[in-house]
């Protein structure tokens, strides 16, 4: 920190008669019965960026979307400015001055950015056509650094892209007190800075902001202050960022300190999966594939790094057989699997970790012995085709349950109950079965908390150590490094770039990314 | 056939009895029967043509004691026969029914007569020597009264050619008014229909065009143009035939009850204001002729639309004929929509 | 030539109260409530509309009467899938099953009275028919006539106006509209009430415009028919009015063609605009078109659900 | 503005809870119906007495509420069946008259030796419903054309190829009324001499029982769930997911064929024009209040049949009208619907 940003940060949060631009105490939030918030309080100064961290499910974002007016509090009480206000819809929220960048983006998928703006505006705003808004997003985007094309339609936009229209189309809203939910979590390490650079000059310019995050290394370089949570309560309440460590605040968050594995132990085995020239036709707007190769070898794990809506998603379609490439070669085992169904494709030993769990990996509707048993009931495991054995899935997944520490799981609870991290763990449960060969694992701790993201990690470094080949597709560059053996850096739906772990400098990636306008 | 009990008459409808129609013209002998016999008289509509639904229906009436039933479509006529082999001591009627039997008989009318002379006043009318008619379904009592009505036109002037249009729904007022616009397109100048709505005669009065209805005196709905309508008056039938029934002296007919204008059960509504004097006198001869039997409307010698002689000259159709009766006869332009 | 001007002018008649109900169902499918109960709310207009006109209303005041009273059934629609939030294919048949069943009570002792309806052109300006144009032109009616004009304001409406893209995002993403300042239920309520409207005046065409007289069914499927126009036209109103006049034309070319003694199966000839329904859609899904179908359609939004 | 009443999303509603609203939307329902019935005037007491007693607690009663519910459970697992996998069958009628029609063909052609009439009906009435239904199945995997649209438009269809049979060869030709003739006795399920039930009854008891098995029990049941809940989801874990949707969407539109089947061969004995009316209400009605669930589809379709012999009492005795039974229909049904909020939702309000 320079000497005037220690200044402004010594200011902010602490000047003595100006009211808090967002007071939040004694709230209590419960879902039918189920308490997500107990007693959390929560205080916002003019001219700082407040950091909200916490386990998943600790109630980060419930108590953002209580402040917002989209979940209305069971008890407790809020002031905006010192006046006393309950929002009770977000409309109210807006009027107050707050904005929110939600975790789910609000977006309209068939309509366009300028379109979506031009929505979240409001009846009063004097922007009335679909070209004014898009004039401002044009500005925006340039002023803030994060690349956003208006007439592009939100369908055909990678998540990364989406992300970045939310915050666009949050901040031309003009909030004053501004809530950003995990709003980096799909940005490139270099968007990220930009995007929070941005956010800590606005809260400079007298106004304020929330972050939440998982990740300490923001939290270190933006954030003035901190409030962690712990099961919907504020175990630390505003401390200053300045003087914590992150063991401490890992402490606190978990209630225990974790020890960070390195590396998988690594052998020069044979290759197991060999991807040649494979190449999907670019959709209306998304990103294809080009002539894509790559050589994944037993007990190896292969990283592969780079901005999201590079053509991740697509290469994992691939390879699950959700989607048909036009050309090229994936050779598992010796077969070409190019037109293999997915089914065929586990047979020949294939896993993959989708990054949205629910919406290819797991049935939310069915109940957690129900999504442990998805992938074996063709194979038999539980009884013939005439009669389904559901005692011994019951059996299974209440081995499972234990095994990998599931917590609040029954063979009978439906999958939606669970937690992120939880239904993560559901989902490795069931995908680490001996017969994995190679494992495809796609953001496997995005949006997971500190313990659940080293249960996921240690549970693929074992995986690896018994000798399966892992690919690793993460944005997240600290996961690819701290897992892999090789990284490959992808760019525009091919592969850039691939060394040792060893060699990856940060210059490296930096170049190989710098492709990407 | 002796009746067990005191005489309890049941009506059954298969839809709305007041649907100005089919069903209102039997209603309307329902109200007689009540008048003139003093009996207890029940009603039941919207009972449709299924044989669960119908068998259900008869049999709380029998429970109930109800001993005359009378059945008002002819997709009532099978499973009113079981009932009748059922419970040989209720008597059945079936109006447009196929069955008949020692303790049920079908009825209808020879509504061809009316339609032969409606076909006059219609070949009186007609400038352009083309009328046309609309109807429901191509059953057989339909097809009589459409070949009728063009034989009755053309025996004013033999060039007068009928165009025929089913509308394939006995309920469809839109539809019925779309297919009369379809058939004064073909510069008809006179339109009847065969179906209980008035949609093509309010067509037909704003197009200025003599109009014909059907079951009721429709003239309401077209008081200008009205020449007339061939009406049911099933009292004729019912009233005298429910009386036997309870006076122990009924003796079904093997064939069905089939009368016509000389038991009144059909009849012309009174004719229109535009009706001309020469008209009225054709009518009424047509009328004498038929009551008198020198005239038959299916007298030969009778041709088919496509020139095959059904009848040669000197010969007529019998009422088995008449009930199959599946095709048009010379000088109708129409289409049968299935063929055999 | 003079089979093809009767034809041509038929065919609106055919069509306009299918356009007209697949309009409301269109207002309201966008706005993400399906919609199924088109045949009860056209039941309603119909017959609502037949009562105002017989005693003694003016035909005009008869279309806004029966619009209005199927916006009551419209309104119990909207109660229970807007506010109640039930099921809302169900609830589209119990409003069938309502309209149908009170028209069937309420309108007894009105079946079969003929009555003046809605004047042609031909009449309101005297019309000599002497042209084929004349002649087309003659036979139409204001509403008809008026039908291009309303199309064409309500995709202005909806795909140009900001309302429009504040009632369609309601039905895309009502989370996105909800935090955008939407009042998710009030627009989904005024979508549902607009299909009462459009529907019940597509119902009091069928009675006061077509056939100056009700009797109890008389919407015969007209409204499944404008159910099925919806998904073809993939929610846009310009395609639903090319829809209708495509089945409009097919439906008015059997009675014609019986009429001149044309040798066909008629009820196999009847199976041609179902037949060449389902042949665009084919086509259409051929040609890789979206479907243009709202991503919330007949889901239930609550605000803290994750969605 | 309405959702100012904070709403809350019950997690389980307890079994208890949703008891009590489907009861209290019933009753709450039934309350309307019976003053709109007492208004069209009939009786009060009598309400009771037709409903219960007449439809349940006298043997002809019973044997009429029976015989309705075959077809009716028939049609309701057919519904159910397609739901389970998310294809809305709306052609539920549209099939049911194909396969009544095939059933109508072996009996008026005499096709086969007489002892095997009946099962040669049964095959070709179910291929016959599946054969019908594979339309818009084919239409929708190869080329994504919405079910909905195609199954309804394909019922409108198949109503009318039976208007071509029946008015064209079908025709009685003694008085050509589009009515067949009736069927021989070897095509006819044999009367149980109570009232008009007959042995269809076997058949749909044994299909439901299969059925309730396949769902519930087997594998395939399992696929079905996973498919229709989250069709990516199945894909990506293996599943057969085209033949788990095609096998029960063709077994949706066999059990419609057999329903056909049943009420020709079964009560009817012929084909006419009004035979298949009004099932796919029935159906809908059906699966969704058994919420897809087998077992319950032969409860709601034997309480439907009930409806239908109660509305017949009412329709001969009280003179209550068509409409009016539909009105209740509709009423009941309504208020059911609107009644499942209080057990889906809790109101919230902030203190
Ligand atoms: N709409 C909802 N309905 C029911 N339960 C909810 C809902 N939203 C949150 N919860 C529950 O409330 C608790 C807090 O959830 P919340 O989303 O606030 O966690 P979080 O701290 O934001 O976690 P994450 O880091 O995963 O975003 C969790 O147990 C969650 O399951
Ligand atoms: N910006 C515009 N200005 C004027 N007319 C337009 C505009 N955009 C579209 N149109 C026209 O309006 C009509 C309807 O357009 P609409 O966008 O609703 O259909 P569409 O979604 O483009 O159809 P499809 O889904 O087949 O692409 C079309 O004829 C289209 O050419
Ligand atoms: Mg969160
Ligand atoms: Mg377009």
């Amino acid at each position: 920190m320079t000497a005037a940003q220690k200044a402004i940060a010594g200011r902010a949060g602490s000047l003595p008669g100006t009211p808090p631009a967002l007071d939040m105490q004694g709230v209590g939030k419960a879902f039918d019965g189920k308490p997500a918030l107990e007693d959390a309080a929560f205080t916002l100064e003019w001219g700082e960026v407040h950091a909200i961290v916490g386990e998943n499910g600790a109630g980060k974002s419930t108590l953002m979307n209580v402040a917002t007016g989209v979940y209305a509090a069971d008890s407790g009480h809020q002031a905006i400015n010192g006046a006393a206000i309950a929002p009770r819809n977000p409309t109210e929220a807006t009027a107050g001055g707050l904005g929110m960048v939600h975790q789910h983006f609000r977006l309209v998928e068939s309509f366009t950015v300028a379109e979506n703006v031009l929505l979240g505006l409001g009846k009063k705003s004097r922007v009335r056509s679909v070209s004014e808004a898009a004039a401002l997003v044009m500005a925006k985007s340039a002023e803030i650094g994060l690349p956003v094309d208006p007439h592009r339609v939100i369908a055909d936009l990678s998540i990364a892209d989406r992300q970045r229209a939310e915050i666009v189309k949050v901040l031309l809203l003009g909030a004053r007190i501004l809530v950003l939910d995990e709003p980096t979590a799909v940005l490139t390490d270099e968007e990220a800075r930009a995007l929070l650079d941005f956010v800590r000059r606005l809260a400079r310019q007298g106004n304020a902001v929330v972050l939440i995050t998982h990740k300490f290394r923001e939290v270190a370089a933006f954030c003035d202050r901190i409030t962690i949570m712990r099961h919907g309560k504020t175990v630390l309440s505003g401390a200053q960022v300045e003087g914590i460590s992150e063991e401490e605040v890992a402490r606190l968050i978990v209630g225990e300190t974790l020890a960070t594995g390195g590396r998988p132990a690594s052998r020069h085995g044979a290759v197991r999966l060999s991807i040649k020239a494979l190449s999907l036709p670019a959709r209306a707007h998304g990103q294809g594939l080009h002539a894509l190769d790559l050589d994944l070898r037993e007990a190896e794990v292969l990283g592969i790094a780079g901005v999201g809506g590079n053509g991740q998603e697509e290469l994992v379609a691939c390879l699950g057989g959700l989607q048909r490439p036009a050309s090229g070669q994936i050779i598992l085992g010796g077969r070409d699997i190019l037109t293999a169904t997915p089914q065929e494709r586990r047979h020949a030993g294939l896993r993959v970790i989708p990054s949205d769990r629910f919406a290819t990996g797991m049935i939310r509707e069915l109940s957690i012995a129900d999504n442990m048993a998805l992938t074996s009931v063709s194979e038999g495991a539980f009884g013939g085709p005439l009669y389904l054995r559901r005692d011994r899935m019951r059996k299974r997944a209440e081995t499972m349950i234990d095994a990998f520490d599931i917590r609040g799981a029954t063979p009978e609870r439906s999958a939606a109950l669970l937690s992120g991290g939880n239904a993560q763990k559901v989902l490795l449960s069931r995908e680490l079965d001996p017969g994995m060969k190679v494992l495809v694992a796609h953001s496997p701790s995005r949006g997971l908390d500190m313990k659940a993201t080293h249960f996921v990690r240690t549970a693929i470094r074992q995986a690896v150590e018994n000798g399966a080949a892992c690919l690793l597709i993460s944005e997240d560059l600290q996961e690819v490094l701290s897992l892999s053996h090789r990284v490959a850096v992808m760019n525009r739906g091919t592969i850039v770039g691939c060394r040792a772990a060893d060699d990856v400098t940060p210059e490296w990636i930096g170049a190989l990314l710098a492709g990407h306008a | 056939f002796t009746l067990e009990g005191p005489p309890k008459v049941a009506f059954i409808y298969a839809s709305s009895a007041q649907d100005g129609g089919w069903n209102e013209a039997l209603e309307a002998g329902r109200k007689a029967v009540e008048e003139q016999l003093q009996v207890p008289v029940a009603v039941t509509e919207n009972i449709p043509e299924e044989a669960t639904k119908l068998r259900a229906a008869i049999d709380l009436y029998v429970k109930r004691g109800f001993n005359i039933i009378v059945g008002t479509t002819y997709g009532y006529s099978a499973p009113m026969a079981e009932a009748a082999k059922a419970y040989p001591n209720v008597a059945f009627l079936s109006a447009s029914g196929t069955e008949n039997g020692p303790n049920m008989e079908s009825f209808y009318a020879r509504t061809y007569q009316g339609w032969y002379l409606a076909g006059v006043a219609a070949g009186q009318a007609t400038k352009t020597k083309k009328i046309g008619i609309l109807a429901g379904f191509p059953v057989g009592v339909v097809n009589w009264d459409i070949n009728s009505f063009a034989l009755g036109a053309r025996s004013v002037d033999p060039t007068i050619e009928t165009v025929a249009v089913f509308t394939n729904s006995w309920w469809d007022p839109v539809k019925e008014g779309q297919v009369a616009q379809a058939i004064l397109d073909q510069k008809a100048d006179v339109l009847a229909t065969n179906l209980s709505a008035t949609s093509a005669l309010d067509a037909a009065e704003k197009a200025g065009v003599p109009a014909i209805g059907f079951q009721l005196d429709m003239s309401h709905a077209a008081p200008k143009t009205i020449q007339t309508s061939v009406v049911f008056r099933w009292e004729q039938y019912l009233v005298p035939t429910i009386k036997e029934i309870i006076d122990g002296n009924w003796k079904p007919e093997e064939f069905g009850a089939f009368e016509g204008l000389d038991k009144g059960v059909v009849d012309l509504a009174p004719l229109g204001p535009s009706v001309t004097e020469e008209t009225k006198a054709k009518i009424e001869t047509a009328r004498q002729a038929i009551i008198a039997g020198t005239l038959d409307p299916f007298q030969g010698p009778l041709k088919k639309q496509d020139g095959t002689v059904v009848v040669e000259a000197g010969g007529k159709l019998d009422d088995a004929a008449l009930w199959s009766m599946d095709y048009f006869v010379e000088g109708i332009t129409g289409t049968m929509p299935a063929k055999q | 030539m003079d089979f093809l001007i009767g034809w041509i002018a038929i065919i609106p008649n055919y069509a306009t109260p299918l356009v007209l109900a697949s309009l409301g169902l269109i207002i309201c499918e966008r706005a993400g409530i399906l919609n199924l109960g088109a045949e009860g709310l056209m039941a309603v207009g119909a017959m609502s509309a037949a009562i105002a006109v017989l005693s003694g209303g003016n035909p005009w005041a008869a279309l806004v009467a029966g619009a209005a009273s199927a916006m009551a059934l419209a309104f119990l629609f909207g109660m229970a899938t807007v506010v109640l939030r039930a099921d809302q294919t169900l609830s589209g048949l119990a409003v069938v099953a309502i309209g149908l069943g009170v028209t069937g009570v309420v309108g007894r002792s009105y079946v079969q009275k003929t009555f003046v309806g809605i004047p042609n052109l031909g009449d309101i300006f005297a019309l000599e028919r002497d042209t084929a144009v004349a002649r087309i032109v003659a036979v139409q009616d204001p509403i008809t006539l008026a039908l291009p004009v309303m199309v064409g304001l309500l995709w202005w409406w909806l795909m140009r106006s900001r309302s429009g893209l504040r009632l369609r995002a309601v039905g895309e993403n009502p989370a996105a509209a909800d935090v955008a300042g939407v009042d998710v239920q009030i627009v989904q309520l005024g979508a549902v009430l607009a299909s009462g409207l459009l529907c019940g005046l597509a119902g009091a065409y069928l009675s006061v415009a077509t056939s100056h007289v009700w009797v109890e069914g008389m919407v015969a499927s007209r409204g499944w028919v404008a159910v099925a126009l919806v998904i073809f036209a993939r929610w846009n109103p310009a395609r639903a009015l090319v829809g209708a006049l495509v089945f409009g034309s097919a439906d008015a070319l059997v009675p014609r063609l019986q009429a001149v003694g044309a040798d066909i199966p008629v009820y196999l000839m009847m199976t041609l605009p179902y037949l060449l329904t389902l042949l665009v859609l084919v086509i259409g899904s051929i040609s890789g078109r979206r479907s243009g179908e709202p991503a919330f359609l007949g889901r239930i939004y609550l605000r803290q659900d994750k969605h | 503005m309405l959702d100012a009443a904070f709403l809350v999303r019950r997690q389980q509603p307890g079994l208890l809870l949703s008891a009590l609203s489907y009861t209290g939307g019933l009753a709450f329902g039934l309350a309307v119906s019976a003053m709109l019935l007492v208004q069209a005037g009939v009786p009060a007491s009598a309400l009771v007495d037709e409903f219960l007693v007449a439809a349940f607690l006298t043997s002809d009663g019973l044997s009429q509420t029976v015989t309705a519910a075959l077809p009716l459970i028939l049609v309701g697992l057919a519904s159910a069946v397609a739901t389970r996998v998310r294809f809305w069958n709306i052609g539920v009628e549209g099939q049911l008259w194909l396969g009544a029609v095939a059933a109508t063909w072996v009996a008026l052609h005499e096709i086969g030796p007489e002892s095997m009439r009946l099962p040669l009906a049964f095959v070709l009435a179910a291929l016959a419903g599946s054969g019908w239904i594979a339309i818009s199945l084919v239409l929708k995997q190869r080329w994504g054309v919405n079910e909905v649209i195609s199954s309804l438009l394909l019922g409108s269809v198949a109503f009318l190829l039976v208007q071509h049979l029946l008015f064209g060869i079908w025709r009685d030709p003694a008085n050509s009324f589009p009515v067949t003739a009736a069927f021989p006795p070897a095509s006819r399920f044999s009367a149980l001499g109570w009232g008009q039930l007959h042995a269809g009854l076997f058949v749909a008891a044994l299909i439901a029982l299969a059925v309730w098995f396949l769902l519930e029990r087997t594998r395939a049941g399992f696929y079905a769930d996973a498919v229709g809940l989250n069709r990516q989801a199945a894909l990506a874990t293996g599943l057969p997911v085209r033949r788990t949707l095609a096998g029960l969407v063709l077994l949706s539109g066999a059990l419609s064929g057999l329903a056909g089947m049943v009420i020709v061969s079964g009560t009817e004995h012929r084909l006419n024009q009004a035979v298949g009316n009004g099932y796919l209400f029935s159906a809908i009605v059906i699966a969704y209040l058994a919420r897809a669930k087998p077992f319950w589809v032969v409860v709601v379709a034997l309480a439907l049949g009930a409806v239908f012999t109660a509305g017949n009492v009412l329709k001969v005795f009280y003179g209550v009208s068509e409409g009016m039974i539909v009105l209740v229909q509709g009423t009941v049904l309504i208020s059911i619907l609107m009644a499942q909020f209080f057990s889906t939702y809790s109101l919230n309000r902030p203190s």
